[in-house]
Parts: C-alpha cells; sequence; structure tokens
C-alpha cells in the first residue's frame, strides 16, 4: 500500500521564516500529531500539502501522487478540518451538504445523515449559529461523507472541552481502525496526542527535529536529572536540551543508553519524559553552546 | 469625561482623517456649485450628525471594541455621554472648519456673513440636534448595518413616493402635501426675524432635543448585553 | 476567609439557555478555575461580573461592594483578559495603552513598559499584526499594569503552544505571591488546572456541580471499575455518576476512602483526574 | 470549473429576487441626466460582480474552496466565467429600467433613448466588462478588500491614459467610428486584454498567501 503521506526536501521561505528541508514519512493506516511551538510552521506545512501555498522546492506525494500534476484526484481523497471552520454563515447544514456533495464523485449521502444523526447536527439551523464544536462535527461530517482516505486537520482540538475532545479522539481512532484511514492533525494539547496519535513529529522554527512513532519515542529519549557538577563540556554532546537550575539540572537526551552508559559512575535520575517536558526542553533549554 | 473624549478620539483617529478629506471635499463641492447657504445649511446639519453617529460606532461594532469600552472603570451612562459630547465637538470643529474655509475661498461674503448670524447658527444647531436625536439610538439599537439598510431603504421609498406623485395625475394628493408641508415648516424657521424670543425658543428646544437624545440613548445603551 | 467576588443565585435567561441560581464565592489571594463544556456559561459569568451582560436577578459582590452601584470603583480594580480580542485591531500598541492608562488610578507606565519587553511586544506594532499568542500577552500586560485586585481571564490558554502556556502560568504564579491577588481564570486544558489552580468551580448547562480546593477534589474523589450488578447490591457513598461500559460499570464517587471500605474485591479503584471528573459529570447518569 | 460557477450561483440563489428589484429602482433614481443613468447602471453592475467576492471575503471561504478537489486555476477561471454571466444580467436589467423609466415618465424629464439603443448598449457591455477585466487582477494580488481601495486609483490612471493615448494619435473618432471595423477593433482590444487579464489573475493567485 502507497505510504499516505510522502514530503522530501520540502523549502519554503517567508519574510521572516523558513521552512528548510523538510523530510516526512507517514504510512497510511495510522494517526500522526504535528506539535510544534506557534508559528513554527505547521500550518505552512499543511497548506502546502494542499497546494495552497507556493512551494520554493521539494516533492509531497500523497497517496504515491504527485500532488502538483495529480491536485484534484489527491484532494477529492483528502478531508481537511481547519482550525476555525469557516463556511457560508448564512445557509443552512443541509445546504453545505449539497454544495459539497457537488464537487465529490464518491460522495455518500445516507453515510452523510447518519453521521448528522451521530453527532447530532441539526441540518437546518444556520452554520453562523452552530456552536465551536458542532461546526467541528460539521467539518468531520463533510470530511468523512466523501470517504477521504486522508484526513488532514490543523488544530481540530482548540478550543474544545476535555469531554467533546475525548469523544471526537476516540471517533478519530474508530475512523481508523474499520477502513483503513490516515489521519495528520497539528494541536497544542499534549494529552490528545499521548492517548490517540501513534506517530509524532515536532516541528520548530521551521525545521523537523522528530518524527518517529510514540513508543519509539518514549522508549529512547530520556529526561535526565542530576547535580550540576556532573555537567561539564564533554557531556553536552549527549544532550538535546538542557535547564540549568540553581543546584540541579533537568536535560532531554534522544538515547538514554548511551547516557546511562556514559554517565554509569555518576548519580543521575533517568526517567520518561512528557511531552510537554520535550517541548520545553527542545525550545528553552540551552543546546551545547 | 477628558479622559473619554480623549479616549474616543484616539480610538477614531483614523476616522477623524477621513473625516477632515470629506470636510475638504464637501465645502469645495459647496463652492464650486454655489449651493444656496440656505441648502448647504441643511446639508451639513444632516452630514455631520450622520457622520459622527455612524462612522464611530461602525468601528466600534467592526471591532467588537464595546467590550473593552464597557470594562474599562467607568459606568454605561458615561459612555453614552461621552459619545454625545465626542460627536458635538466634532459636529462644532467641523462647523467651525466650514467657516474659515469659506472665509478663505468663497467668492461672495454674503454667504460667511449669514453662516456668522446667530440665527443660522441656533437652526443649524437645532436640526443637527433633531437628526443626531434620529441617528444615535437607531444606531445604539440596530447597528451600522441598521443605518445602511435604513438609508437605502429611505432611497426606494423616496423613489416610490416620488414614482407614485408622478403618476397620480390629481395635484392635491397626500403625498405631495405632505412633502409640501416639511418645506414650509423649515422655510418658516429660516425666515423668522431674529427677536431674541425666536433665538432663544431655539436654542431651549435645541437643547431639550439632546437631553432626550442622551436619555434615550443611555436608556437604549443600558439594556444591551455585549 | 474574605471572598474577592460573592455570587448570589444569579439567574440570567436567555433563548436556548439559562444560567439557573448559580451561587459561589471566590477567596481573596487564590486562583480559581472554571472548567465546563463549551457553552456552559463560564463566559456568560465573567461577563456578568463585569457587568457586560445584564443579570435577571440574583446579586454579585465584588470586594464587599455591590457590582452595580459601585461599577467605576471596582473595575479600576479588575483586569480583564478576554479569549475574543476586543482591541481596536489598526492602533499601535502605544496609543491603545495610552487611551486605557488615564483610567486606572493605579497605573503604573514603568511597569507596563517592563512587561511589554518581557513578553517581547513592540510597542510600535500594530494590534492586528500580532499572532493570537501575542494579543494574550498584550491584554495580560494591561491587565496586570494596573495593580489590580482581581484578574478575570476567559480561556487564556486556548490556542497557545505547551511552552508558551508554562511562561504564562509561571507568570500568573508569580503574581500570586503577592497575597492580595485574586485570579478567576476559565479553561478547557485540565493540564493547566491542575499545575496552578487552588480552586476549581464546574459549571454544567448553566448551573454549578460543585465548586471546592483542588487538592480536595484529587484527594476525595475516585472511579470504582466493578462488574455490572455492584449497583444493584450495594449503594456506594458519595456517588456522583455512573456509567456503563463494556466490561461492567464505572462509578464515580466524591468519598473514594469510605467507598473502599464496602468495595468486593475484584473492584478497582484509581485516582479521577480532572478530566475524568468533567466526562463522568457531563456523559454519567445521575445518581441522587 | 463549471462546478464552481454553479457554486456562485448557489450561494447567491437567495438574492435573485432582492436584488434585481433594487437595481431597476435604484437606477431609476438618476433618470435626470442619461450619463448619470449610464454611469449609474455601470456601476451597479459592478457592485453585482464583486457581491460574490464580498461574501467570499466576509465568510472567508477562501480555504474551504481550495479544499475541494479544485485547482486555484479552475477557481480563477470560474471568477471570470461567472463575472462575465453576472455583467451578462447586469445589461438587461439595464434595458429592463430604461424600457420601465420611459414607458412610466414618458421621456417628460429627459429622452434616455441616446443612452438605452442598441450601440449604446454596446458600449455599456463592453465599459462593464472592461471594468472587471481591470478590477480582477487586483483582486486576486490584493484580496478583495485592499483591490476596492486602490482600484478608483488605477482607474483614474488609465483612464487618463487611454485618453491622452486618443488625444495624441490625433485619430478623429469619426474615422474609426464605421461599424466593421470599429467593432473588429474593439473585439480584438478586448480578447487580448482579457486573455492577460486572466493570465496575471492565475499567476498573482498562484503566489498569494492564504
Amino acid at each position: 500500500m502507497e505510504p499516505a503521506l510522502e514530503i522530501n526536501k520540502l523549502r519554503k521561505e517567508y519574510k521572516d521564516f523558513k521552512l528548510n528541508d523538510i523530510s516526512l514519512h507517514l504510512p497510511s493506516g495510522y494517526i500522526m500529531g504535528l506539535i510544534g511551538p506557534n508559528g513554527a510552521g505547521k500550518t505552512t506545512l499543511i497548506k502546502l500539502i494542499l497546494n495552497m501555498t507556493q512551494r520554493k522546492s521539494g516533492e509531497i506525494k500523497v497517496f504515491g501522487l504527485d500532488n502538483l500534476t495529480h491536485e484534484t484526484d489527491i484532494k477529492s481523497r483528502i478531508g481537511f478540518v481547519h482550525e476555525e471552520p469557516h463556511y457560508y454563515g448564512y445557509l443552512k447544514v443541509k445546504e453545505i451538504r449539497s454544495l459539497f456533495s457537488r464537487f465529490y464523485t464518491n460522495w455518500n449521502n445516507d453515510l452523510f445523515f447518519s453521521l448528522c444523526g451521530e453527532f447530532s447536527l441539526p441540518l437546518n439551523k444556520r452554520i453562523a449559529a452552530l456552536s465551536r464544536g458542532t461546526k467541528m462535527k460539521l467539518s468531520l461530517a463533510l470530511a468523512l461523507s466523501h470517504d477521504a482516505d486522508f484526513l488532514l486537520m490543523d488544530e481540530p482540538t482548540t478550543g474544545l472541552d476535555p469531554v467533546f475532545r475525548r469523544d471526537l479522539l476516540r471517533k478519530f481512532s474508530e475512523v481508523i481502525q474499520n477502513e483503513n484511514k490516515t489521519v495528520l492533525f497539528s494541536t497544542h494539547i499534549t494529552s490528545d496526542l499521548e492517548r490517540t496519535a501513534d506517530y509524532i513529529t515536532y516541528i520548530q522554527k521551521g525545521e523537523i527535529l522528530f518524527s518517529c512513532t510514540k513508543d519509539h519515542l518514549f522508549e529512547t529519549w530520556g529526561l535526565v536529572k542530576g547535580g550540576n557538577e556532573v555537567l561539564n563540556r564533554e557531556t553536552h554532546r549527549f544532550f538535546k536540551g538542557v535547564q540549568r537550575g540553581p543546584y540541579s539540572f533537568k536535560a532531554l537526551t534522544a538515547d538514554k543508553e548511551k547516557v546511562r552508559r556514559a554517565f554509569s559512575g555518576k548519580n543521575i535520575l533517568i526517567d520518561k519524559p512528557s511531552l510537554d517536558d520535550i517541548m520545553f526542553l527542545l525550545s528553552k533549554g540551552e543546546i551545547n553552546a | 469625561m477628558l479622559k473619554h473624549i480623549r479616549r474616543e478620539l484616539i480610538f477614531n483617529q483614523t476616522q477623524l482623517y477621513i473625516f477632515a478629506g470629506y470636510m475638504i471635499v464637501f465645502w469645495i463641492w459647496i463652492d464650486w456649485q454655489d449651493i444656496p447657504f440656505r441648502m448647504s445649511l441643511l446639508f451639513l446639519s444632516f452630514v455631520l450628525p450622520l457622520f459622527c453617529a455612524a462612522s464611530i460606532q461602525a468601528r466600534e461594532e467592526k471591532f467588537k471594541a464595546w467590550t473593552l469600552n464597557c470594562s474599562l472603570p467607568t459606568n454605561r451612562k458615561t459612555l453614552v455621554l461621552a459619545r454625545l459630547i465626542t460627536s458635538w465637538s466634532l459636529i462644532f470643529a467641523a462647523f467651525v472648519f466650514g467657516l474659515l474655509f469659506s472665509a478663505l475661498f468663497q467668492e461672495n461674503p454674503a454667504f460667511l456673513s449669514q453662516f456668522l448670524e446667530p440665527k443660522s447658527i441656533l437652526i443649524f444647531l437645532l436640526l443637527s440636534s433633531l437628526f443626531l436625536a434620529f441617528l444615535l439610538p437607531f444606531v445604539i439599537r440596530f447597528g451600522i448595518s441598521g443605518v445602511i439598510i435604513g438609508l437605502v431603504a429611505l432611497q426606494v421609498l423616496g423613489v416610490i413616493t416620488l414614482l407614485l406623485a408622478q403618476t397620480s395625475s390629481n395635484k392635491d394628493n397626500i403625498l405631495r402635501s405632505f412633502l409640501h408641508s416639511i418645506i414650509n415648516t423649515v422655510k418658516f424657521f429660516l425666515d423668522h426675524d431674529p427677536t431674541p424670543g425666536f433665538l432663544l425658543l431655539l436654542f431651549f428646544s435645541a437643547a431639550a432635543v439632546n437631553i432626550f437624545t442622551f436619555k434615550f440613548s443611555q436608556f437604549l445603551f443600558a439594556r444591551r448585553d455585549f | 476567609m474574605e471572598y474577592a467576588v460573592e455570587i448570589e443565585n444569579l439567574r440570567k435567561e436567555f433563548k436556548g439557555f439559562t444560567l439557573k441560581d448559580v451561587s459561589f464565592r471566590i477567596p481573596k489571594g487564590y486562583v480559581m478555575g472554571l472548567i465546563g463544556p463549551n457553552g456552559a456559561g463560564k463566559t456568560t459569568l465573567i461577563k456578568m461580573i463585569m457587568n457586560l451582560i445584564r443579570k435577571n436577578s440574583g446579586r454579585i459582590f465584588v470586594f464587599g461592594k455591590d457590582h452595580i452601584q459601585h461599577e467605576a470603583e471596582i473595575k479600576s480594580q479588575i483586569g480583564f483578559v478576554y479569549d475574543v480580542p476586543c482591541f481596536y485591531e489598526d492602533l499601535k500598541l502605544k496609543k491603545l495603552a495610552s487611551a486605557i492608562a488615564p483610567f486606572y488610578p493605579k497605573w503604573n507606565q514603568e511597569l507596563f513598559l517592563k512587561l511589554m519587553n518581557e513578553f517581547e511586544l513592540p510597542l510600535g506594532k500594530k494590534f492586528k499584526k500580532l499572532s493570537h499568542g501575542m494579543k494574550m500577552k498584550f491584554s495580560l500586560c494591561l491587565a496586570l499594569s494596573h495593580d489590580a485586585d482581581l484578574i478575570l481571564m476567559d480561556e487564556p490558554t486556548s490556542g497557545l503552544d505547551p511552552v508558551f502556556r508554562q511562561e504564562l502560568l509561571a507568570q500568573l504564579s508569580q503574581i500570586m505571591l503577592d497575597e492580595e491577588k485574586t485570579v478567576l481564570f476559565s479553561t478547557h486544558i485540565t493540564s493547566d488546572l491542575e499545575r496552578i489552580a487552588d480552586y476549581i468551580t464546574f459549571i454544567n448547562n448553566g448551573e454549578i456541580l460543585f465548586s471546592s480546593t483542588l487538592d480536595d477534589i484529587l484527594g476525595k474523589w475516585g472511579i470504582i471499575k466493578a462488574g455490572k450488578d455492584l449497583l444493584e447490591k450495594k449503594d456506594i457513598p458519595g456517588i456522583m455518576r455512573s456509567q456503563k461500559t463494556e466490561y461492567g460499570i464505572e462509578i464515580l464517587t466524591s468519598n473514594i476512602k469510605k467507598a473502599q471500605t464496602i468495595l468486593p474485591p475484584d473492584s478497582i479503584t484509581e485516582k479521577a483526574s480532572l478530566e475524568d471528573i468533567m466526562y463522568f459529570m457531563s456523559k454519567g447518569d445521575k445518581h441522587a | 470549473m463549471l462546478k464552481l460557477c454553479w457554486k456562485d450561483f448557489y450561494i447567491t440563489r437567495l438574492f435573485l429576487i432582492p436584488v434585481p428589484f433594487f437595481f431597476v429602482i435604484l437606477l431609476n433614481t438618476f433618470v435626470f441626466s442619461g450619463f448619470l443613468f449610464f454611469t449609474a447602471g455601470i456601476l451597479l453592475t459592478f457592485a453585482m460582480v464583486i457581491s460574490i467576492p464580498l461574501i467570499e471575503d466576509k465568510y472567508r471561504t477562501e480555504q474551504i474552496m481550495l479544499s475541494l478537489p479544485v485547482t486555484k486555476q479552475s477557481i480563477v477561471l470560474s471568477r471570470y466565467v461567472s463575472s462575465f454571466f453576472i455583467t451578462g444580467i447586469g445589461m438587461i436589467l439595464y434595458f429592463v429600467s430604461g424600457s420601465l423609466y420611459s414607458s412610466i415618465f414618458k421621456d417628460k424629464i429627459v429622452s434616455l433613448t441616446s443612452v438605452v439603443s442598441l450601440e449604446g448598449g454596446a458600449v455599456f457591455l463592453f465599459t462593464s466588462l472592461l471594468l472587471t477585466v481591470l478590477f480582477l487582477p487586483l483582486h486576486f494580488k490584493l484580496g478583495i478588500t485592499k483591490a476596492l481601495l486602490v482600484f478608483p486609483a488605477f482607474m483614474a490612471v488609465f483612464s487618463a491614459v487611454v485618453w491622452l493615448g486618443i488625444e495624441s494619435t490625433s485619430l478623429n473618432p469619426r474615422t474609426l467610428l464605421n461599424p466593421p471595423l470599429f467593432i473588429f477593433l474593439l473585439f480584438l482590444l478586448f480578447s487580448s486584454l482579457t486573455l492577460l487579464s486572466i493570465f496575471l489573475s492565475i499567476k498573482a493567485y498562484k503566489l498569494k498567501e492564504l
């Protein structure tokens, strides 16, 4: 089966920000979470996949098809959900359905209506009157009804309450299990990622620092704690980010076995990092200056 | 209260530049078309309140800034009062600007002298207060889109009355008499000789209208949820 | 115990939603988190304290004074951060600040400038050019620069990345060192609450379900996973909600210790995180 | 691409009744001079044409449209097609209001025959199409709100250049006016301008940061 998404050496330049040589691989049938600080390029990456903005160089393949030459075929198999779904506010829910159904060849009406039932979407209500959560459910229903094999979502869970998020994420994993679909979603809420994502990609200042499965991440990466005396010039090599307190330090390493061996004598503690720690140390910790 | 006016002026400063631009174009148009004095007085007393009430409110509505204004340490009464005072200060600034402009560029001096007569100033004051009394509460209640729809509706109504007045051949139909009655009252005010009693009457009626505007707008503004 | 904000059976009717007799108190010098599903009334509540939305009935006292009679005086001691930015977007930051500053008697310009460069906010930049996070920082700067005793925040952390959120919460806890300040903030991200809030109030479609300290909730509340028949046989002390799952039944109880004493050995009990509590309180079926 | 034109029609089908009514009524307020009637007709048609991009901008639906299986190129082309279609409707309404005027007022105020005639109609069509063709590249480059601010200035410069062109070449407009040559020249000029404008719009829209 072709990988759902393959990006190699993607470059894009803005005045004050550069996306340089992004390479990413997402096999189909999995959920990938995209995290990173505000303005790191998550939204830009999603827009480039949908060819909404012009890239400088690089290649993006979706289901093995290049997204410049086969743009319409790819887009008919992608379900896009925006952070703040904007539709024509004055249209009713059933009218947006008839608008969308005209564009997709494999539109499935009864699936849409069954999803509306399941999500309790009011068919005759104007979209502007819907709450944020309901709009999110609507865009999900629209995406699933044209049986998109690849769900692309830009911060779908922002501003939604935890209960709603839990249902939404369970819906994602349901979608994955029975129909072998792929999901790529960017988010700021790390607990969502830890609960549902199979792959996690961390992007910062336009560069991908790591992109691997969640288990691999938590197996190999380690949060190292110890006294400051352990640190010296040479030890910085092992760490991706160090936060030095008055007496002790907290550091992040991508290979805890190596650190365990290198620091075998000294009293250091290595345990499983949470995504918050990883993000904090990667962006705020001083790298081996 | 001064800090309120300063706040309104700072928040709407871009609007003030556009306002100045309009005023210059307006006075050039008056001078170029040499519109008679009375007509220009009428236009002025309609255009200025419309601009003040509508444009400041439109900006507040566009940026949903009333949550900011109402969260500041003040109550809604002072907010409405500040809006009224700012509108009036803008109207007088434009009026004075008009005088200066016509003094410099207007050919016939009679135009300027007519303007400076107390009677015409007070009539302008009364007319502007009447228009403001209609516009400020209307804008607070229905918002800027309400005003636009209202103006378009007035336009359409005007055309329909024009059409009806034309087609119904007999001269004394109700529409035409209604239009004439309005024109006569305005003429009556303009022609009336400037006795002190008349001037006082004008002044106090203008003051009464403004108090009504303040009370009514404050009543409407207090009832709104943001 | 002195209270910064006291709300007594507040009532407000909208077309599709009513805030029914809400009463709770925010102790002075503490941080209270306000959680609840979307559309539960969090924003309405905060706006009613600021008198942006008029109440149908009920009373609100801020610093012991009625919030309508002493509206101006109270508001000069309140800092506000709304989730939807309400500033004139085409103005520069320093212009916005200079228009607002005279309204606050205790406005401190040096503190404002210090905060602005600590948050790396350029004074000459227009508001609309700021990113979502920076807009939030700017409203926080304004709220903190006039020595406000009560800070109301409506979902300040939504849409911010985790690192930035930690910074914001660190800034907040630094403010809390001074005993006088009180903070009420609504959020959807329960991990932020667990990190900084002292009190938690849970509101669900217009009703306060509970309002107590964080340790009390995390300490006393718990989830019992047991066989289907447990519910019929015994009544569980402090039972709040229960939910049938394919393995059996899950019960949320507000008194886990007492419940444990009467449980059969095969049942499992766990600590309840805020998210679980929210999940059960809105989805589970009611008891008592 | 035709689906997108259908979309434009679908989202504005609610206004199909009120808009023509207002068009005819408002146009009749400018009856006291033929030239004013003509320009009012042009401006109202132009307003109808830009109403769809304004709706798209107000509801910020650009991203959702691009997530549909369409390319940026087809969006630009469909915008041109629906704009030309709407201009056609505008012309019909222009003729309707002209005939409505003459039937009610029976040319009491001023006779509009000079403007509401076959050749007047051709000039009306040409000018409003020209207006659209000039506006759309600006719209795709700057977005509708900025384009509307810049457009009046742009039009002033454009008409000045055209005016100077006609003056300097001392071409006597009479000779230009014998119909077959004039029509052919007009058509040639217009189609090349449209192709250039389409090319510019596509290029601009591709580079546009959404």
